[in-house]
């Protein structure tokens, strides 16, 4: 094989898996002594780390020309064993838009975070371990979402759902930690089974484990079996995306982890189990046009939505809030995609993509938070403005956009999202879609509260006397969170360049099936649809921003020219307390309001929900269990009757 | 008389989930894990079952229209299965040491720092 | 060029002039004036003079402006400014008759979006003051944020749909459509499903400025004006005319969404009418519901928000989802 | 001509913050009383503020006892400039019946820059209005220095 041939384009999404797992081998090859140097304990495997990751990267970004806008699907067979007797017999690799697309998010989020991680887990133990079970999880997340292969599908779950347990139990000094990992392995490995299950059950029915294959066999051919599969094959992706009833483990498991790990637990293995879900409905299954289906996907999603933000609102610790926020966020992407319309798609694949970036980005400033501090407890922090400034900021960027503040990102995401939902609703004359819009906005203000809560105990508020003397985070953490900061707010203000570029592409492939199939080279009977991505409203976030700074630059200059902060002389007596807080003339205390103090008006109306959610989130790892075993028997029940 | 396996199988996945949801030591939610997983290997095996098959070992030239043998992907897959099962005992084994040191007890009911 | 140029003049007076800076400025202020004088009438007192706002914002302008020791002073001296620019620019959005200074940017959804921008800039200035008293008051206003988004999010939807289907487009969420649908079949108002949408957004008027009885977030009696308790000086003037201004903004919103029809095409006549309509809003939802109410206790007012009027709104979508 | 703006808006717009440094009650009803329909000096422009951050005038009423003497100080220092202290009643003149008690630091002027004191125990509303008319006047004259 000469080197021309090794560069094409083709082999680059096996590539992108291999740099990965060849960058574990090789961390793990480079033994376990800590290196000499404190600012990175781990040495060159932390290189490596970087360089596979940035060589994945790299490697997926160049295939954006061939695949997003050449509308190619590249089919791999590994070691050119294809089909044979009409039947798929190699391993295959299938790349179209929608996987590349999520390929994409894992890469830039693993690269991030693998910045992040070299000053982060200075004053970790183990750390060269780390870093095998850091590109584990990454090889593992990319290849499940590269594959083309149902059972490799599950053997990367496997992967992954083991470096993220480890990597959560990581820290196993830290509060919970190895609680948490106890808790998702048990529930995890629940689900994993659940896949297995499903694969086989498929296999039984149709002697073949290639995912194109599959597609093109199981339409027109259910059978109860078929459903049962469908059934466990959606409560094991369920797991993986921590959808409602899962979510608990998703809180325990983010809040425990080390903030990098955090990072792609919410952002990458998120997206990892709403990709399984996406292929599942869409393509495998292609039930999407029924309307039971829709009805379950936009339910859970909205049920997701709203149960998990107000669990957010009742948290007293950073991270947790964070997690809980984050599958909030994946309910608004499952209901977008549930929607079933191209515009759905489009809007819920460009929420995942912000989800990742400001989910990871907001993680990291938690994380930085931590680092300085040595707690994300919301009731001991506060005032860490003054001394984290540039933290500060870039945290402000993620929670605007989580909270849907234009212009930056989550919004344009958001405001699709509403409008998908509002324009199915009416297209159907179905209530049920615009009571999932309601719910949608509504939980954005919900969302902001949150922050807001954040902000004033985290960042503003009073500063602790015991954190006198925080300094800023090092630059290699301001970098990486930099860089996605910068991404937040670039997605956010020029959304037709990221639609057309990535979303669009992405969910076009997803109504596409039919030319999922015939690229491995099987005869689909599916019609590739048009698809219109129209929509009703308006929002050019530019103009917006444009018309902001000059007005804002006007008030800016008028009050500079003003004197806006003149400061005089005082008349003589008590100049040290003029500058003191107001305490009704009291000497100046410590005094933060906490964030569980916040928000009270809300909660008192909504006490007995809340003392509700709070009973049933019991922390024992046989009530999430005995959650997954009921739901796994509903969604068998509401299978047979429904599809 | 496959069906038996079938019977089984069922059996033993559905006592492995009621040993993970009822019983409060982390040694015995691990033992339903397996238990399920054992479950889950026996279906897998016995899918690729084919009555009177022989192994799927052969040369080239063994090869006739006659052969008739049981369906060898099932039993690769259960392989990996088996494989995957032993390190999810594995590591829930070394968590459980690890939470033993920590809380002083394997009760899961007192494994709650984690809750609302 | 000459015309690029005169293009990017005549978009830099709607900005500083009209409807923005400059208008606002003084329609709000006059808002504020007109207020405090019918309170204070309705209180059988003679009242402040109606240009009183602007003497207190000159006043509050020469005044020295202390930044708190235990203040993050860049966010807490930035937050006024950042607000009053973004309602001065939701101003531009919201269309007068047929006339808006900049159609096909933003949307009503965008609008309610763009709304929580000058509440949440005030509410982070309140946060970097590091005062108690502002920690209790921004969380009261997130409280009536949350609040009033409910109703106002139904509303909005039912608007939406009516002029949707009015146009045969099923949905309509652009402001300038809505105006023009206004200007050639009449008003919002005379549809049966509007009426009771209007009178929820009516009441959530109110709630959204911070007006009695919602003022729990900067209740001076109780919490030492809430969120307002470390600003002084150029700071809290630009702060006290974002509040005169988001009065104009809501109701000229209110105007504009149930009121549209009514106008000449001529701006300038327009402009008159809108304002006049304007103070008729201020004058029955703010100033009349101010002096016959005493101040609710916030989680009152959540739940007034959430069942009275959210129900109001929901009854007007039900009636706009089955064509009313 | 801004100055100028500035100059009259600051008399026609002082805002009060009360503070009450022990006093038997008696004058800070009176002040209430000022409020009300009947003398009304909101058509003034007066208005009481709920901070001190946002009063152009103190009012002290009581006779400063000890217990409140630096509440009183460092409240008073977080007035900004222009501003304008009004003693009120006898108490912070003079400590009135209170004078020579153990506990009582009256004359609030031994420690503090009065401007205005309202005689009275306690003053009527008509002598307030027309304390607070001189104080604005005051106000206006320190404004102009700035």
């Amino acid at each position: 094989m000469n080197f021309t041939n090794m560069m094409d384009y083709h082999h680059f999404p096996i590539y992108a898996v291999m740099v990965l797992f060849l960058g574990a081998f090789v961390t793990m090859v480079c033994g376990t002594r800590p290196s000499k140097n404190p600012n990175n304990p781990a040495g060159l495997r932390a290189w490596i780390a970087l360089c596979a990751t940035g060589v994945s990267l790299l490697l997926l970004v160049l295939l954006i020309k061939p695949v997003m806008l050449g509308g190619e699907t590249i089919a791999y067979w590994m070691g050119s064993r294809g089909i044979a007797g009409g039947y798929a017999i190699g391993i295959a690799l299938e790349v179209d838009a929608l996987s590349l697309f999520f390929a994409l998010l894992i890469a830039t989020a693993v690269f991030v975070s693998a910045i992040y991680s070299i000053r982060y887990m200075v004053h970790d133990d183990c750390v060269p371990q780390y870093y095998v079970l850091y590109c584990l999880l990454a090889g593992g997340v990319l290849g499940l979402v590269l594959s083309g292969d149902i059972f490799n599908m599950f053997v990367m779950v496997e992967i992954l759902t083991f470096a993220a347990v480890a990597l959560t139990a990581f820290r196993t000094r830290v509060y919970g930690a190895l609680e948490a990992a106890f808790k998702y392995l048990v529930v995890g490995c629940m689900g994993s089974s659940a896949i297995l299950t499903g694969v086989i059950l498929l296999y039984a029915q149709y002697h073949t484990l290639n995912l194109a294959q599959l597609a093109s066999l199981i339409p027109g051919s259910m059978n109860n079996a078929t459903k049962l599969a469908f059934a466990f094959l959606y409560i094991g992706f369920s797991t993986k995306a921590f959808i409602v009833p899962f979510h608990p483990l998703a809180a325990d498991a983010h809040g425990a982890a080390p903030a990098s790990i955090s990072v792609l637990i919410s952002g990458v293995l998120t997206k990892s189990g709403i990709y399984g879900i996406i292929r599942l409905t869409w393509f495998l299954f292609q039930t999407m046009e029924l309307g039971a289906m829709q009805f379950m996907l936009v339910f859970i999603g909205s049920v997701s939505m709203f149960v998990c933000v107000t669990m957010a609102l009742a948290q007293h610790d950073f991270k947790r809030l964070l997690a809980y926020h984050s599958i909030s966020q994946i309910g608004y992407v499952l209901t977008a995609v549930g929607l079933s319309t191209a515009l759905g798609v489009s809007a819920g694949l460009y929420h995942a993509m912000n989800h990742t970036l400001f989910k990871g980005l907001l993680f990291l400033a938690a994380g930085a938070v931590l680092h300085e501090t040595g707690t994300t407890d919301l009731g001991k922090l506060g005032g860490l403005s003054k001394k984290m400034p540039h933290t500060t900021v870039l945290f402000l960027i993620g929670a605007f956009s989580i909270s849907g503040v234009p212009p930056f990102n989550g919004f344009a995401s958001k405001w699709l999202i509403y409008q998908a939902a509002y324009q199915r609703a009416v297209e159907t004359n179905n209530i049920g879609f615009l009571a999932a819009a309601v719910v949608a906005l509504v939980t954005s203000t919900l969302t902001l509260a949150s922050f807001v809560k954040v902000t004033q105990s985290v960042f503003f508020g009073q500063l602790p006397p015991e954190y006198e003397n925080v300094k800023e985070v090092p630059f290699g953490m301001r970098l990486a969170m930099g860089i996605l900061a910068v991404l937040c707010v670039l997605t956010g203000i020029f959304p037709n360049t990221v639609m057309s570029v990535l979303t669009e592409p992405a969910a076009r492939a997803v109504a596409s099936v039919g030319e999922y199939i015939m690229a491995m080279g099987f005869k689909a009977t599916v019609p590739t649809p048009e698809v219109s991505f129209a929509h009703v409203g308006v929002w050019t976030p530019v103009n917006w921003l444009l018309i902001l700074c000059i007005a804002l630059l006007a008030l800016t200059v008028a009050a500079l020219a003003g004197r806006y902060d003149q400061v005089s002389a005082s008349q003589g007596e008590n100049v040290e307390t003029k500058y003191q807080l107001f305490y009704g003339g009291e000497q100046n205390v410590y005094s933060q309001v906490g964030g569980g103090d916040l928000f009270w008006g809300f909660k008192h109306n909504w006490r007995h929900y809340f003392d509700f959610m709070h009973d049933l989130h019991s922390g024992v790892v046989n009530d999430y269990a005995l959650w997954a075993v009921v739901a796994l028997a509903l969604a068998i029940m509401y299978m047979m009757i429904a599809l | 008389m496959i069906q038996f396996n079938y019977i089984a199988a069922f059996f033993l996945i559905c006592l492995g989930f009621y040993t993970i949801v009822t019983k409060y030591n982390l040694v015995k939610t691990v033992i339903g894990m397996s238990v399920m997983d054992y479950g889950v290997n026996l279906l897998i095996i016995s899918i690729g079952y084919t009555p009177g098959g022989t192994a799927p070992i052969f040369t080239a030239g063994e090869l006739t229209q006659a052969s008739y043998f049981v369906d060898p992907i099932p039993q690769a897959l259960t392989l990996t299965s088996i494989v995957i099962g032993a390190c999810v005992t594995a590591m829930s084994m070394s968590l459980i040491i690890r939470l033993h040191e920590s809380y002083g007890t394997l009760d899961t009911r007192e494994i709650r720092r984690l809750r609302g | 060029m000459t015309s690029i140029f005169l293009t990017g003049l005549q978009y830099l007076g709607c900005i500083l002039i009209f409807p923005g800076f400059l208008f606002c400025f003084f329609c709000g202020l006059l808002l504020t004036g007109i207020d405090r004088k019918l309170v204070a009438r309705m209180q059988k007192r003679v009242g402040p003079p109606i240009l009183q706002p602007f003497y207190d914002f000159f006043k509050l302008l020469g005044k020295e402006t202390i930044v708190p020791a235990a203040a993050s002073r860049t966010t807490f001296l930035l937050a006024p400014l950042v607000g009053l620019a973004a309602l001065v620019v939701i101003q531009l959005f919201i269309p007068i008759y047929g006339f808006s200074a900049f159609s096909g940017m933003a949307d009503i959804i965008v609008i309610l979006y763009l709304l929580l921008i000058p509440a949440l800039a005030a509410i982070l200035g309140a946060a970097a003051s590091g005062s108690p008293y502002a920690g209790v008051g921004l969380s009261r206003e997130m409280v009536t944020i949350i609040s009033c988004e409910l109703p106002l999010v139904l509303v909005l939807l039912a608007v939406a749909k009516v002029v949707g289907n009015a146009l045969g487009t099923g949905l309509c969420f652009s402001m300038t459509e809505i105006a023009r649908y206004q200007v050639e079949n009449g008003s919002l108002i005379t549809k049966l499903s509007m009426i009771p949408a209007a009178v929820a957004f009516a009441m959530v008027i109110p709630g959204e400025t911070g007006s009695h009885p919602f003022d729990t977030a900067e209740a001076e009696t109780e919490i030492c004006e809430g969120m307002h308790a470390e600003y002084s000086g150029a700071p809290l003037a630009v702060f006290k005319l974002s509040h005169a201004v988001k009065i104009l903004t809501l109701t000229s919103l209110f105007v504009a969404l149930f009121f549209g029809g009514i106008g000449t095409g001529i701006i300038a006549v327009d402009g008159v009418i809108v304002f006049a309509l304007c103070v008729i809003a201020t004058a029955l939802f703010i100033s009349f519901v101010h002096a016959v109410t005493a101040r609710l206790k916030i989680e009152q007012v959540f739940k007034y928000y959430w069942t009275a009027v959210s129900g109001l709104a929901l009854v007007s979508l039900v009636l706009a989802w089955y064509g009313l | 001509m801004f100055k100028k703006l500035i100059e009259e808006s600051t008399a026609k717009s002082p805002w009060l913050f009360h503070i009450n440094s022990g006093s038997c009650n008696g004058c800070d009803i009176e002040l209430v009383a000022v409020l009300t329909p009947r003398y009304d000096v909101e058509r003034l422009g007066f208005k009481l503020a709920g901070s001190p951050r946002q009063a152009d005038i103190v009012v002290v009423t009581g006779p400063v006892t000890k217990q409140s003497l630096n509440r009183v100080l460092s409240a008073i220092s977080q007035v900004p400039e222009p501003r304008c202290i009004v003693t009120m009643g006898s108490c912070p003149q003079s400590g009135n019946v209170f004078k020579g008690s153990y506990s009582v630091c009256a004359p609030l002027s031994q420690y503090v820059h009065v401007d205005v004191d309202i005689a009275g125990c306690a003053p009527k509303p008509e002598a307030i209005i027309d304390g607070l008319a001189k104080a604005t006047e005051i106000l206006k004259e320190k404004r102009g220095r700035m």
